[in-house]
C-alpha cells in the first residue's frame, strides 16, 4: 500500500464520517461542524487528484464562507431552545432508498470499464493552464456565473428584507 | 285523350292543391273554384280515357291487358331504378270513374256544407291533394307509386279527420286513424320490399308474372302476401284494424263520404284485387281473406245495430260492406267485389251526404235527439231511404245486384254462405233502424226540429244525382244496358275485369236474400216504429250482449290499454334505462371514475416537500435499476 | 367553372367573418345580426353553387380539387406531407349543401339572440368553418383539425347561451350537458386520432393526403384492428348507441341555432367520417365490422324511437328522434351495398334539414312559452297556425311520409338493408311506425284539441323564423318529390367506394 | 504537465462520491430543518464535484473540463446558499418555522 493510498483511505473515511455526522447529528450546530469536516476532507481528495487549486478554493469558500452562512441561517431560524425532532418520519424508507441508490451507483461504477484507469496514472494540471482556460475558453460561462452571483445577491436581499408597512394589511 | 296520358289526371288536383296552399288566402272565394274545377276536368278526362279504353278493348279483344306509361324517378346506376308510372286497365277504369265522380259530387256538396268554415280554403286544398293521391293510387303501375299514394291518402285522411282541430276527440281520432293504418302499412312496405328483393322489380304486373313463373320462394311469397294483406286490412278497416273507421267520423261529413266510404277505404280492396294472383299462389291465401272478411262483416253488423250516432251506424255499415268485398275476393270473385265496390261508392256516399244534410240542418247527429224529419226535409229523406234500402239489399236497387253476386259466388262454401246470409237481415235491420229513428216518429228535440230545413242546391243536387245512380247503377251488370249506352259488349266488360260474362243471377239466392232483407226491415219497423217499447225489453233481456256490442267488443279499450299500459310502460322503462343506466351509470360513470381516481390521487399531494423529494429519488432509483438491469 | 377557391371560400368566409366580428363593437347588435345573416346567406349561395356546379359522370372522383402546400419533406413527412387539399365528391357536395342550408337557417334563427350576440356569432362561425372544412378536406390532418374546430366551440355555445332543464326527478344543467358533450366527443376523437396516425405510419408514405392513402392496400389484419377506431370514434358523433346520451342532453341544452347545426350537421360529420376514413380507407376492415355496426344501428333506431315516445319534453323528444334517425344512417352505411349507402347519405341530408326545422320550431315555442313540457300545451294551432304547419311538416317528414325527403332516404336504406339483413330491415320499418306514434301523439296533444287559455299570448312565427323554416321546407319537399339531383351525385360517388357491391 | 503515479483506482473515487451522494440524499429526505437540508445538498454537490475532478484527472487531463466544472459548482453553491438562506428566512418569518414538513400549504 503506497502512501497515497493510505492518505486516500484516511481522507475518504473522514469525508464519510463527516457526511454521516451531517445527516445524523442530533444538534444542528454539530451537523454544521461535521459538514466542515466533510468539506475539508473533500479538499484533501482534490489534492490527491492533483488539483491543489480546487482544494484551496474548497477550503476558502466552502468550508469558510458557506458554512458561516449556514450557521447564520441556523441562528436566525431558531424557534426555541427546546430540543426537537431533527429527523422526519420517513427515515426508514429514505434510508433504504438512499442505500439502494448508493449501491446502484457503486455497482455501476465497479462493473463499468473506465478509460485511463489501467495504470492509476493521473496528470497534474498547472495553475496557469487552468487560469488561462478559465478566462479564455470559458470566459462566457464565467461571466454568466458572475451574473448569477449578482442576481442571487439581489434576490437574497429582496427576499430577506422586512416587509413594507402597507403590505402588512393583507 | 289517350290512356297513356292518364298521368295527367293526378297532376291537375295536385296543382290545385299547391295553388290553394300557397295562394289560398288571396284567391277569391279562397280558391274553392280551383279545386272543383280541377276535379270536374278530371271527371271529363276520365270519361274520355274510358272511351279510349273501350275502343282499345274492342280493337284488341280479350287479350288487351291495359296500357302503361312510366318515367324514371330515381336511379342508382346498375343497382336500382325507381320509376313512377301509370297503368290503365279495366280495374283502373272502374276505380277512376268512382273516384272522380264521387269526388266531384262531394266537392260540390261541400260548397254548401262547409260554407263559413274557418278553414274552408285549407279543406279544399287537402281534398284536392286527396283526390290527386287517390287517382295516383289507382293508376299506379308499380308498388312504389302505389305506396307513395297510399301514404298520401292516409295523411289526407288524417288531416281531414282532424279538420275540427279544436276538438280533442277529433285530434285523437285523426291520430288513431293514422297510427292504425300505419301499422298495416309497415306490413305493406315490408311486403313490397320482399317482393322487390325476390323479383328485382316494383312493377305490379312484372311481380305477378315472376311469382306465377315460380321465381319467388314459397316462404317469401307467403310472408309477402300476408304482410300485403295487413296493409289492405289497415286501410280497409278490416278486423282487427277496423277501430279507426268509426272514430274517423269526427271529420266533416263530406270527408266521411269521400274518403271513409267511397274511395280511400276501398284502396285495400283494390290492392288485393290487383294482387289476387299472388294470394291464389299461396296456400291458404284466399281463405285468409275470406275469414277476415266474414268476421268483419258479422261483427260490424252487430255493432251497427246498437250505435246511436247516425254517422257511426253508417261507418259500421261501411265496414260491413268492405268485409263483404273481401269475402268476394276470398272466394276468387274479383268481379263481384268490383261490382259491389262500384255500386257501394254511390249508395254509401249518398248515405253519408244525406246524414250530412241532416247534421247540417239540425246540428245533431245522435239518433236519440233526431226524428220526424221527413216532413222538414223530404228530399233528404227520400234519397237517404234509397241509400239505406240499397245498403240493406232491397231488390232492383244497386246494392241488391252486387250483394247477390257475392252471395252467389259463396254458394260453394256452405259455412261462409250461411254466415253471410245471417248478416243480411242484421244489415237490413240496422239500416231500417237508423232510417226510422232519424226521419220518422216524433221529434225528440222539438227546437232543433223546428229549425231543420233542406240545404242549398249544392247540398241536395248531389244527393239526387247519387240517388238516381243508386237506383240504376246496378243495371250495368246486364250486357244489354251497357250496349244501350254504347259500350260494345256491355259495361260489364269494364266492371268484370275482362271476364265479360261473369255476371251470374241465381233466382233462389235472390229470393232468399230478398226475403231475409224484408224480414230484417220488418223487424226493424216493428221494433223501432210500431212497438217502440220492444227495444227496451230486448235491451233488458240481453244487457250483456248489448254491452258487448255497444262497447265495440271492448277492442278499443283493449287497444288503448295495450298502448297506455304496455307500450308506454316499455317506453318509460327504456327512457328510464337510458337516463339511469346508459347515461348516469355508463357515460357519467366514466366521468365519475376519473373524478374519484383524482380524489384518491390527490392525497399524494401532501404539500410536504420531503415526500415529493422521496418520490423523486424513488423514481431515480427505479430508473437506475431498470437501466442497470437492461445493461445486464 | 370549377375551382377549389369555392371550397376554400366556404371555409374562409366564416373564419374571416368571425375575425371581422371581433372588430365590431358589441353594442351594435343589429349590425352584427345583419352581417351574420348576410354571411349565412353567402355561405348558402356558395354551397348551392358548389352543389349544382358539381359535374355528373366525370372521370375524376373529386371535383373542385385544389391543394395548398403546408409542410412537406420535413422529418417524417414526405412529398405532399400535410397539405390543405380540398375537393368534394357527390357525398361531399350534398353535405356541403346541407351545411349551407342549415347555416343560413341557423343564422336567421339566431337573429333573435340578444345576449352577447357578437361572441355568439363568432363562435358559431368558427364552428361552421370547421364543418365546411371537414366536408371539403381531402387531407387527414386538416380533416381532423376541422373536425375538432367544429366540436369545440360547442362547449361555450351551450354553456353560455344554453338552457338548463329541470324535471321532477332529475335535472340537467347546461353546464353538465355542455361538459358531457365535449368530453364524450373529444374522447371519441382520440380514437380517430390514433387511427389516423396508425394509418399514416402503416402506409409509410409520409403523407396525410387522403387520395394517396386510398391507393394503399393495407394489410387485412391492420384494417380489422384500426377500423373499429374510426367506427366508434366517428360513430359517437353520429349518436351511436350506447354512446348517444350526449346528443339529447346536448341538443336540449343548446340554444336553438346550435341545436340545429349540431343535430343537423355535426352528427353527419360522424357518418361522413365513417365513409371517408372508415369505408374508403379500410374497405376490408369495414366489411369485417359492418355486421356489428348494423346491429348497433338497428338498436339506435328502435331504442331512440321508444325513448322518444316516453319523453315529456318537446326538445328531448326531438333529440331522441335524432338518435333514432341517425340509426338509419348507420344501418344504411353498414349494408355495404350501393342502395343502402346511397340511402344513408340521403338520410344524412334529409335528417339534417328536417331536424333543423324541428329544433327551429321548438326554439320558437320555447322562446315565448319558456317551457317545453308537452303536457302543458294544447290547441296551439289556433294561435300559431304556421308554427304548427311547419312543425307538422317536419314531423311527417321524419315519420317517412312519401313526398318528403325522409321517405326517399329511408326507402333506399330499407331496400339496402333488406338485401343483406331482411330481419333487421323489418325492425327498421317498425321503427318508422314507432316514429309515427310519438310524432302523432305529440301533435295531437300539443297542437290540436281545445286551446289552453294559458297560451293566449303566443305569437305565430316571426319573419326570420318563417324565412328560415321556409328554406328548410323547400329542400325537404324538393328532395321528397324530385330526388334525382341528389341521388345522381351521391350514387355516382357511392359506387366508387371500394367494397360497395 | 507530468503524470503522477497515485496507484489509486478511479473506482475508489467514484465509490466515495457515491457514498457521499447517498448520504446527502438521505439527509435531504429525512432532515426536517431546512438549513440542514441545505447542508445535505452541499454534500451532494461535493460528491458530484469529486466525480468531475476524478474523471478529469484520469480520463482527459489535457482538457481539465471537470475542474472548471468544479469551480463553477462551488460558485453556484455559494449563490444557492445565499438565496436559500433568504428563502428560509422568509418562510421562517411568515410561518414561524423552518421545518419543511410543517410547510404544507400547497396540498390538496
Amino acid at each position: 500500500m503506497t502512501v497515497a493510498q493510505v492518505i486516500f483511505y484516511v481522507v475518504a473515511a473522514l469525508a464519510v464520517a463527516g457526511g454521516l455526522g451531517v445527516v445524523l447529528a442530533k444538534h444542528a450546530v454539530y451537523a454544521a461542524l461535521f459538514l466542515i469536516v466533510a468539506l475539508i476532507a473533500v479538499a484533501g481528495v482534490y489534492i490527491l487528484l492533483a488539483s491543489e487549486f480546487l482544494a484551496l478554493v474548497q477550503i476558502l469558500i466552502y468550508a469558510g464562507a458557506v458554512t458561516v452562512l449556514l450557521l447564520f441561517a441556523l441562528m436566525l431560524t431558531r424557534t426555541s431552545d427546546l430540543p426537537e425532532a431533527m429527523t422526519g418520519a420517513q427515515w426508514p424508507v429514505a434510508g433504504l432508498v438512499a442505500a439502494l441508490l448508493g449501491g446502484a451507483i457503486i455497482a455501476t461504477v465497479t462493473t463499468s470499464d473506465w478509460p485511463g484507469d489501467e495504470d492509476g496514472m493521473i496528470t497534474r494540471v498547472p495553475f496557469d493552464d487552468l487560469g488561462s482556460a478559465l478566462f479564455q475558453q470559458w470566459a462566457v460561462p464565467f461571466e454568466i456565473a458572475s451574473l448569477v452571483l449578482f442576481v442571487a445577491l439581489v434576490g437574497a436581499i429582496v427576499l430577506a428584507r422586512e416587509d413594507e408597512p402597507e403590505e402588512e394589511g393583507e | 285523350m289517350n290512356m297513356t296520358d292518364a298521368w295527367l289526371l293526378p297532376l291537375l288536383p295536385a296543382a290545385a292543391f299547391v295553388a290553394l296552399t300557397l295562394l289560398g288566402p288571396w284567391l277569391p272565394r279562397k280558391g274553392d273554384w280551383l279545386a272543383v274545377g280541377a276535379i270536374a276536368t278530371v271527371f271529363v278526362m276520365v270519361l274520355l280515357i274510358a272511351a279510349d279504353f273501350t275502343d282499345a278493348l274492342a280493337a284488341h279483344g280479350e287479350e288487351f291487358a291495359g296500357a302503361a306509361n312510366s318515367t324514371q324517378w330515381l336511379e342508382v346506376p346498375g343497382q336500382l331504378e325507381l320509376r313512377l308510372g301509370v297503368h290503365v286497365d279495366a280495374t283502373t277504369i272502374v276505380m277512376l270513374t268512382v273516384v272522380s265522380f264521387v269526388a266531384l259530387m262531394v266537392q260540390v256538396y261541400s260548397l254548401g256544407y262547409m260554407k263559413g268554415d274557418s278553414r274552408y280554403g285549407w279543406y279544399y286544398a287537402v281534398i284536392s291533394l286527396f283526390v290527386a293521391s287517390m287517382l295516383a293510387l289507382v293508376l299506379a303501375d308499380n308498388f312504389l307509386l302505389l305506396y307513395f299514394a297510399w301514404e298520401l291518402v292516409g295523411v289526407c285522411s288524417y288531416l281531414l279527420i282532424g279538420h275540427y282541430n279544436h276538438l280533442r276527440s277529433a285530434a285523437e281520432a285523426a291520430k288513431k286513424a293514422f297510427i292504425t293504418t300505419r301499422l298495416g302499412d309497415v306490413g305493406l312496405l315490408i311486403a313490397i320490399i320482399l317482393l322487390w328483393r325476390a323479383t328485382g322489380t316494383f312493377n305490379i304486373q312484372e311481380v305477378i308474372a315472376a311469382a306465377e313463373a315460380g321465381e319467388v320462394g314459397r316462404e317469401v311469397l307467403t310472408a309477402s302476401v300476408v304482410l300485403l294483406f295487413l296493409g289492405a286490412m289497415g286501410k280497409s278497416a278490416q278486423f282487427p284494424f277496423h277501430v279507426w273507421l268509426p272514430d274517423a267520423m269526427e271529420g266533416p261529413t263530406p270527408v266521411s263520404a269521400l274518403i271513409h266510404a267511397a274511395t280511400m277505404v276501398v284502396a285495400g280492396v283494390y290492392l288485393v284485387t290487383r294482387t289476387l294472383p299472388l294470394f291464389q299462389l299461396v296456400h291458404g291465401g284466399p281463405e285468409l281473406i275470406l275469414a277476415v272478411g266474414l268476421l268483419t262483416t258479422f261483427m260490424s253488423a252487430t255493432m251497427g245495430l246498437v250505435m246511436t250516432d247516425i254517422k257511426k251506424v253508417i261507418a259500421y255499415s261501411t265496414i260491413n260492406s268492405l268485409g263483404l268485398m273481401f269475402v268476394a275476393l276470398g272466394v276468387g270473385a274479383p268481379a263481384a267485389a268490383m261490382l259491389y265496390l262500384f255500386t257501394h261508392a254511390f249508395f254509401k256516399a249518398l248515405l253519408f251526404l244525406g246524414a250530412g244534410s241532416v247534421i247540417h240542418a239540425t246540428e245533431r247527429q245522435d239518433v236519440s235527439s233526431l226524428g220526424g224529419l221527413w216532413s222538414k226535409m223530404p228530399i233528404t229523406c227520400v234519397t237517404f231511404a234509397v241509400g239505406a234500402l240499397s245498403m240493406a239489399g232491397l231488390p232492383i236497387l244497386a246494392g241488391f245486384w252486387a250483394k247477390d253476386e257475392i252471395l252467389v259466388a259463396l254458394l260453394d262454401n256452405k259455412a261462409a254462405f250461411a254466415l253471410a246470409m245471417a248478416t243480411v237481415p242484421l244489415t237490413a235491420m240496422y239500416m231500417a233502424r237508423v232510417l226510422i229513428l232519424t226521419f220518422f216518429g216524433d221529434p225528440k228535440e222539438p227546437e232543433s226540429h223546428e229549425h231543420a230545413h233542406e240545404g242549398s242546391p249544392f247540398i241536395f243536387v248531389p244527393l239526387v244525382l247519387l240517388a238516381v245512380l243508386t237506383v240504376f247503377a246496378g243495371f250495368v251488370a246486364f250486357d244489354q244496358v251497357g250496349e244501350l249506352m254504347g259500350f260494345p259488349g256491355g259495361i260489364g266488360e269494364i266492371i268484370f275485369l275482362g271476364h265479360p260474362h261473369a255476371f251470374h243471377f241465381d233466382w233462389n239466392v235472390a229470393i232468399g236474400s230478398s226475403a231475409l232483407v224484408l224480414a230484417g226491415l220488418a223487424a226493424g219497423w216493428f221494433a223501432w216504429a210500431a212497438r217502440p217499447s220492444v227495444p227496451g225489453v230486448c235491451l233488458s233481456m240481453l244487457r250483456p250482449v248489448h254491452a258487448l256490442f255497444a262497447n265495440k267488443y271492448y277492442l278499443d279499450d283493449i287497444y288503448q290499454a295495450a298502448i297506455d299500459r304496455v307500450v308506454l310502460s316499455i317506453a318509460r322503462l327504456v327512457a328510464w334505462f337510458d337516463r339511469n343506466a346508459v347515461n348516469d351509470t355508463g357515460i357519467d360513470g366514466g366521468g365519475y371514475t376519473a373524478k374519484f381516481a383524482g380524489y384518491l390521487m390527490k392525497f399524494q399531494q401532501t404539500g410536504k416537500m420531503p415526500n415529493y423529494a422521496l418520490g423523486m429519488v424513488i423514481g431515480v432509483v427505479a430508473l437506475t435499476l431498470v437501466a442497470f438491469t437492461l445493461k445486464g | 367553372m370549377q375551382s377549389g377557391y369555392i371550397l376554400l371560400a366556404t371555409i374562409a368566409v366564416p373564419l374571416f367573418a368571425a375575425v371581422a366580428l371581433l372588430f365590431v363593437p358589441s353594442r351594435h347588435k343589429d349590425a352584427i345580426r345583419a352581417f351574420s345573416v348576410a354571411v349565412g346567406f353567402a355561405l348558402f349561395g356558395l354551397s348551392l353553387y358548389a352543389f349544382f356546379a358539381y359535374q355528373l359522370s366525370q372521370v375524376e372522383q373529386y371535383q373542385f380539387d385544389m391543394r395548398w402546400m403546408w409542410i412537406e419533406n420535413v422529418g417524417i413527412l414526405g412529398e405532399n406531407g400535410i397539405t390543405l387539399h380540398l375537393g368534394i365528391d357527390g357525398i361531399g357536395a350534398a353535405m356541403l349543401l346541407l351545411t349551407g342550408i342549415v347555416t343560413f337557417a341557423g343564422t336567421l334563427i339566431s337573429a333573435k339572440i340578444d345576449y352577447r350576440n357578437k361572441d355568439y356569432f363568432i363562435l358559431l362561425f368558427l364552428l361552421v368553418a370547421g364543418v365546411f372544412g371537414v366536408f371539403a378536406s381531402l387531407d387527414l390532418f386538416f380533416w381532423f383539425f376541422f373536425y375538432e374546430l367544429a366540436v369545440l366551440p360547442m362547449y361555450l355555445l351551450i354553456a353560455v347561451w344554453g338552457s338548463s332543464s329541470v324535471f321532477s326527478t332529475f335535472a340537467r344543467t347546461k353546464e353538465y350537458s355542455a361538459m358531457k358533450l365535449t368530453m364524450v366527443l373529444v374522447g371519441a376523437s382520440v380514437l380517430i386520432f390514433i387511427g389516423i396516425f396508425a394509418v399514416f405510419v402503416e402506409a409509410g408514405l409520409g403523407t396525410f393526403d387522403l387520395p394517396t392513402l386510398y391507393e394503399v392496400e393495407f394489410d387485412e389484419n391492420f384494417q380489422k384492428i384500426i377500423f373499429p377506431l374510426f367506427m366508434l370514434g366517428c360513430g359517437v358523433l353520429a349518436g351511436l348507441w350506447p354512446f348517444h346520451t350526449w346528443s339529447p342532453d346536448g341538443h336540449v341544452a343548446a340554444p336553438t341555432a346550435v341545436s340545429m347545426l349540431h343535430a343537423g350537421v355535426l352528427m353527419k360529420l360522424g357518418a361522413f367520417g365513417i365513409i371517408r376514413l372508415g369505408m374508403q380507407l379500410l374497405p376490408e376492415g369495414a366489411e369485417f365490422w359492418m355486421p356489428v355496426l348494423i346491429i348497433l344501428g338497428t338498436i339506435n333506431v328502435l331504442y331512440g324511437a321508444i325513448s322518444a315516445m316516453a319523453q315529456t319534453d318537446f326538445k328531448y323528444m326531438v333529440g331522441y328522434s335524432s338518435v333514432s334517425h341517425m340509426g338509419y344512417v348507420l344501418m344504411g352505411l353498414a349494408t355495404m351495398n350501393a342502395v343502402g349507402v346511397n340511402g344513408a347519405v340521403l338520410q344524412m341530408f334529409s335528417h339534417g334539414v328536417m331536424t333543423a326545422l324541428m329544433f327551429a320550431m321548438v326554439g320558437s315555442l320555447y322562446d315565448q312559452a319558456h317551457t317545453r313540457e308537452l303536457a302543458a300545451f294544447g290547441g296551439l294551432v289556433k294561435r300559431m297556425p304556421h308554427f304548427v304547419a311547419f312543425f307538422s311538416i317536419a314531423g311527417l317528414a321524419s315519420l317517412g311520409l312519401p313526398g318528403f325527403s325522409g321517405f326517399v332516404a329511408e326507402f333506399n336504406i330499407f331496400l339496402g338493408v333488406f338485401r343483406t339483413y331482411p330481419a333487421l330491415g323489418a325492425l327498421g320499418i317498425l321503427g318508422a311506425a314507432i316514429t309515427a306514434v310519438y310524432i302523432l301523439r305529440m301533435m295531437a296533444r300539443a297542437f290540436f284539441g281545445p286551446e289552453n287559455d294559458k297560451w293566449e299570448s303566443l305569437q305565430d312565427l316571426s319573419r326570420v323564423e318563417y324565412a328560415g323554416g321556409a328554406v328548410l321546407i323547400a329542400f325537404i319537399i324538393l328532395m321528397g318529390v324530385y330526388p334525382s339531383p341528389f341521388v345522381d351525385r351521391i350514387a355516382d360517388s357511392v359506387l366508387r367506394i371500394p367494397g360497395i357491391g | 504537465m507530468e503524470p503522477v503515479a497515485q496507484q489509486i483506482p478511479l473506482e475508489h473515487f467514484l465509490a466515495l462520491s457515491a457514498i457521499l451522494f447517498s448520504l446527502g440524499v438521505y439527509g435531504v429526505l429525512t432532515r426536517r430543518n431546512a438549513v440542514l437540508i441545505l447542508m445535505s445538498v452541499e454534500l451532494m454537490l461535493n460528491a458530484a464535484s469529486i466525480n468531475m475532478v476524478a474523471f478529469a484527472a484520469y480520463a482527459s487531463p489535457e482538457k481539465f473540463t471537470g475542474m472548471i466544472f468544479a469551480v463553477f459548482i462551488i460558485t453556484i453553491a455559494a449563490a444557492e446558499v445565499g438565496l436559500a438562506l433568504a428563502i428560509i428566512l422568509r418562510i421562517f418569518r411568515n410561518l414561524g418555522t423552518a421545518n419543511v414538513d410543517e410547510v404544507d400549504e400547497l396540498k390538496w
